[in-house]
């Protein structure tokens, strides 16, 4: 492996890393988040 | 209460209860044995490769037998729920971590000796001479280790996953007491004076203060519900 | 600070609320006692009766409210209260390995209080542990072992005993020792909480009555005239149907 | 997304993107190893970023003790998991550096000792607060082990320094940092504490948001 391709295999790893708690954060959110929305609808009908 | 009055108390308690239970020291014994004659395997034939692994293999097995005795120190008190009796304790609860960082040295560093012992027997070594320098360097070393792991042990303690927790957390943790502790352990077993590498000396004593100070300091807010 | 001791005397304890683990083991718990008091704690499994045991024990802390024990506050006077209350729980707090005697020793002296000359022998003859008082706990029965915890409870005098399920494992002299010793502590303006599923030995203790299900305490009134059979309707009512 | 989340995620973006020209293109290849050395701008940031985030572990964690607020401890809690993320990256860009100027993927080389210990030590940290289900008793438990890592932090860098100063003399001393890559490795910098702070935003905001799930399990 050339110079250029360790440069890239750590570039690489430290983005796919990044990317991905980046994402897996996102994820973690977007579920909390329907959660709740789901329970406040779930509470709005439970008063219909 | 008087913090050194309850570490008192703690220790004289522990200690009874050891010397009562021969199980424990027992099955100590028995296991420091088996790592010593296990050690043969592991360094080789010749008196040369034994000096050269001595050291790091000695510490190894000091943690595996202090990591038992930590778990067990705390052991004792979960059996009947004493710890939450400790726990009602009024007053400054660093004086049951003293008692319990005091009760963990004698135990770890009585089986260290142990340990030492036998390998003097099964390998032949002269240790007398290193003794009088070896024995401060495992009771600093120690310190070191008992002051982090009593604190880990009393964390672990009601947690399901004890058994794998403890050492999880408090073998990272004792890289830097074990590292300057292995290094003073050669210089003794080579026959060489302390003092001629002082840093190292100097460095463990600082990892103790510190450590110390900072499981005294913690401790109280692990042992509340 | 808060006021000490002597001049405030008994429990008040206002909203108390325990959350573990995303549910309510206790809430909104009001609670008053005044010395000479004793309120037993009826309840199904998991109303959270220990919970409130262990919070006037200053063993957990409330996640809501506030309390005062003997004129020192739940959260900030947590040593005082130490001083005057005792628990006895599910786990024995016995070392094995020890005798009774040094058990009770080093249980009192742990506390910082020194119990009398004799004080320990006395507690544990009271018991009727006399005899066995040197040899090791884990050569005793577990009867045997439930008087020691008992004779502990003797050992010290304080304001507010905390007994969980005190019946368990207690045979009829050791619970006629416990009847005795409550009466006494009551006549000393001592009060006491007991947690109980026992409705026979627990109600005959009592000067007041109380039910918690769900972590809400849904009664809480004087013994007055009220026959047992009376209160286990009412118990059986309260728990089944309204207690939700 | 809140607005100081949108921003931080912008400018870390736009940092990286900076960093990465600068650091790929813009800096001279060096001239005793050449162009492998560009890995020292993923790999020093890294830990200088992870070091950040582990002090403010410590100073949380102190926080937390003393005050017992909630606060101190969310905010703890997400800089741990951000530094383990960033040690992560520190570990592997070490070996992927040590392969070409060493000869092999791992030495006991003082840095990478330490940084190793580093990462075992806070993803001990994470795990202890994944088994404790009590959120005050995970807080307080953690903490300690936060306080008790970042003086070993330092005390493993000091042991291993000393450990290799006196036994190892192969190892490839580093000359001192030319202007020319310096600038680079600022940036970079830069670029890698945005973007901590942008992830701590996001992870403050996941914690919000649990603590919401839990207040609404508790019916309040």
């Amino acid at each position: 492996m050339g110079p250029w391709g360790y440069i890239g295999l750590a570039y690489g790893l430290a983005a796919i890393t990044l990317v991905g708690y980046g994402w897996s954060l996102g994820m973690r959110i977007r579920k909390r988040r329907a959660r709740l929305d789901r329970e406040a609808a779930g509470r709005v009908e439970v008063v219909k | 209460m008087n913090f050194l009055a309850l570490a008192a108390e703690i220790l004289r308690k522990d200690l009874r209860i050891e010397a009562r239970s021969r199980e424990g020291v027992n099955t100590l014994l028995f296991f420091s044995a088996l790592l010593v004659f296990l050690f043969r395997f592991a360094l080789g034939p010749t008196e040369a490769q034994v000096r050269q692994g001595a050291p790091g293999l000695l510490w190894f097995a000091f943690i595996l037998t202090g990591l038992w005795g930590m778990a067990r120190a705390f052991q004792v008190e979960r059996e009947n729920d004493c710890l939450e009796a400790l726990r009602l304790v009024p007053g400054d609860l660093g004086g049951l971590y003293l008692g319990k960082v005091v009760g963990g040295c004698c135990m770890m560093v009585a089986t260290e000796l142990a340990i030492v012992v036998m390998f003097g027997l099964f390998f032949h070594l002269d240790l007398w001479p290193a003794g009088v320098r070896l024995v401060p360097v495992l009771i600093l070393g120690t310190v070191g280790f008992v002051a982090i792991g009593t604190l880990f042990a009393a964390i672990t303690a009601h947690l399901k996953a004890r058994e794998v927790l403890l050492p999880l957390l408090l073998l990272p943790l004792v890289i830097p007491v074990l590292l300057p502790a292995s290094r003073l352990t050669e210089l003794a077993l080579a026959g060489e004076s302390l003092g001629a590498e002082p840093h190292w000396l100097r460095l463990l004593l600082v990892f103790d203060l510190v450590f110390l100070v900072l499981g005294y300091l913690t401790f109280p807010f692990v042992m509340e519900d | 600070m808060v006021q000490s001791g002597t001049s405030v005397v008994g429990v008040t304890v206002r909203g108390l609320g325990k959350a573990f683990r995303g549910t309510w083991a206790l809430r909104g718990v009001d609670l008053d006692l005044a010395p000479g008091e004793t309120l037993v704690l009826f309840g199904p499994n998991g109303s959270g009766k220990t919970t409130l045991l262990k919070i006037l024990a200053t063993l957990v802390r409330p996640t809501r409210g506030s309390g005062v024990v003997s004129g020192a506050d739940l959260v900030r006077a947590r040593d005082q209260i130490r001083h005057r209350v005792e628990i006895l729980s599910h786990g024995s707090a016995l070392y094995e390995e020890l005798s009774p005697r040094e058990n009770l020793s080093f249980a009192a002296a742990i506390r910082g209080d020194r119990p009398a000359e004799g004080a320990v022998a006395a507690a544990l003859e009271r018991v009727g542990l006399g005899e066995v008082a040197d040899e090791r706990v884990r050569t005793l029965s577990s009867g045997m072992k439930r008087r020691i915890t008992l004779a502990r409870l003797l050992l010290r005098r304080v304001d507010l005993w905390l007994l969980d399920e005190p019946y368990t494992n207690l045979d009829r002299e050791a619970t006629k020792v416990l009847e005795a010793a409550l009466q006494e502590h009551q006549e000393r303006g001592g009060m006491a909480v007991i947690a109980t599923h026992n409705f026979l030995d627990g109600f005959k203790l009592a000067t007041r009555l109380a039910i918690l299900a769900r972590g809400r305490l849904i009664l809480d009134e004087p013994r007055g005239t009220m026959t047992l059979p009376a209160f286990q309707e009412l118990y059986a009512l309260r728990t089944e149907g309204g207690g939700r | 997304m809140d607005r100081l989340g949108v921003t931080l995620g912008l400018g870390a973006g736009a940092l990286v993107v900076a960093g990465l020209w600068m650091g790929l293109v813009q800096a001279p290849p060096d001239a005793v190893q050449g162009e492998v050395q560009r890995i020292m701008y993923l790999h020093v940031p890294s830990i200088l970023t992870a070091y950040l985030a582990f002090t403010v572990v410590l100073v949380c964690s102190i926080g937390y003790l003393v005050r017992g607020t909630r606060g101190w401890d969310r905010l703890a809690h997400a800089s741990a998991e951000v530094g383990v993320v960033f040690t992560a990256i520190t570990l592997f860009t070490g070996a992927i550096w040590g392969k070409p100027t060493w000869g092999v993927w791992w030495t006991w080389d003082a840095r990478l000792t330490g940084t190793a210990v580093l990462f075992l030590v806070y993803l001990g940290y994470l795990m202890l607060r994944s088994v404790v289900e009590d959120q005050d008793r995970a807080g307080r438990y953690a903490a300690v082990v936060g306080i008790l890592g970042f003086f070993d932090m330092i005390f493993t860098h000091m042991a291993v320094e000393w450990f290799r100063t006196l036994h190892q003399s192969s190892s490839l001393q580093r000359g001192t940092i030319d202007t020319a890559l310096k600038l680079p490795l600022y940036v970079n910098l830069l670029a890698f504490v945005v973007l901590y702070a942008y992830f701590l935003a996001r992870r403050l905001r996941l914690a919000a948001l649990d603590e919401a799930v839990e207040a609404r399990d508790l019916g309040e």
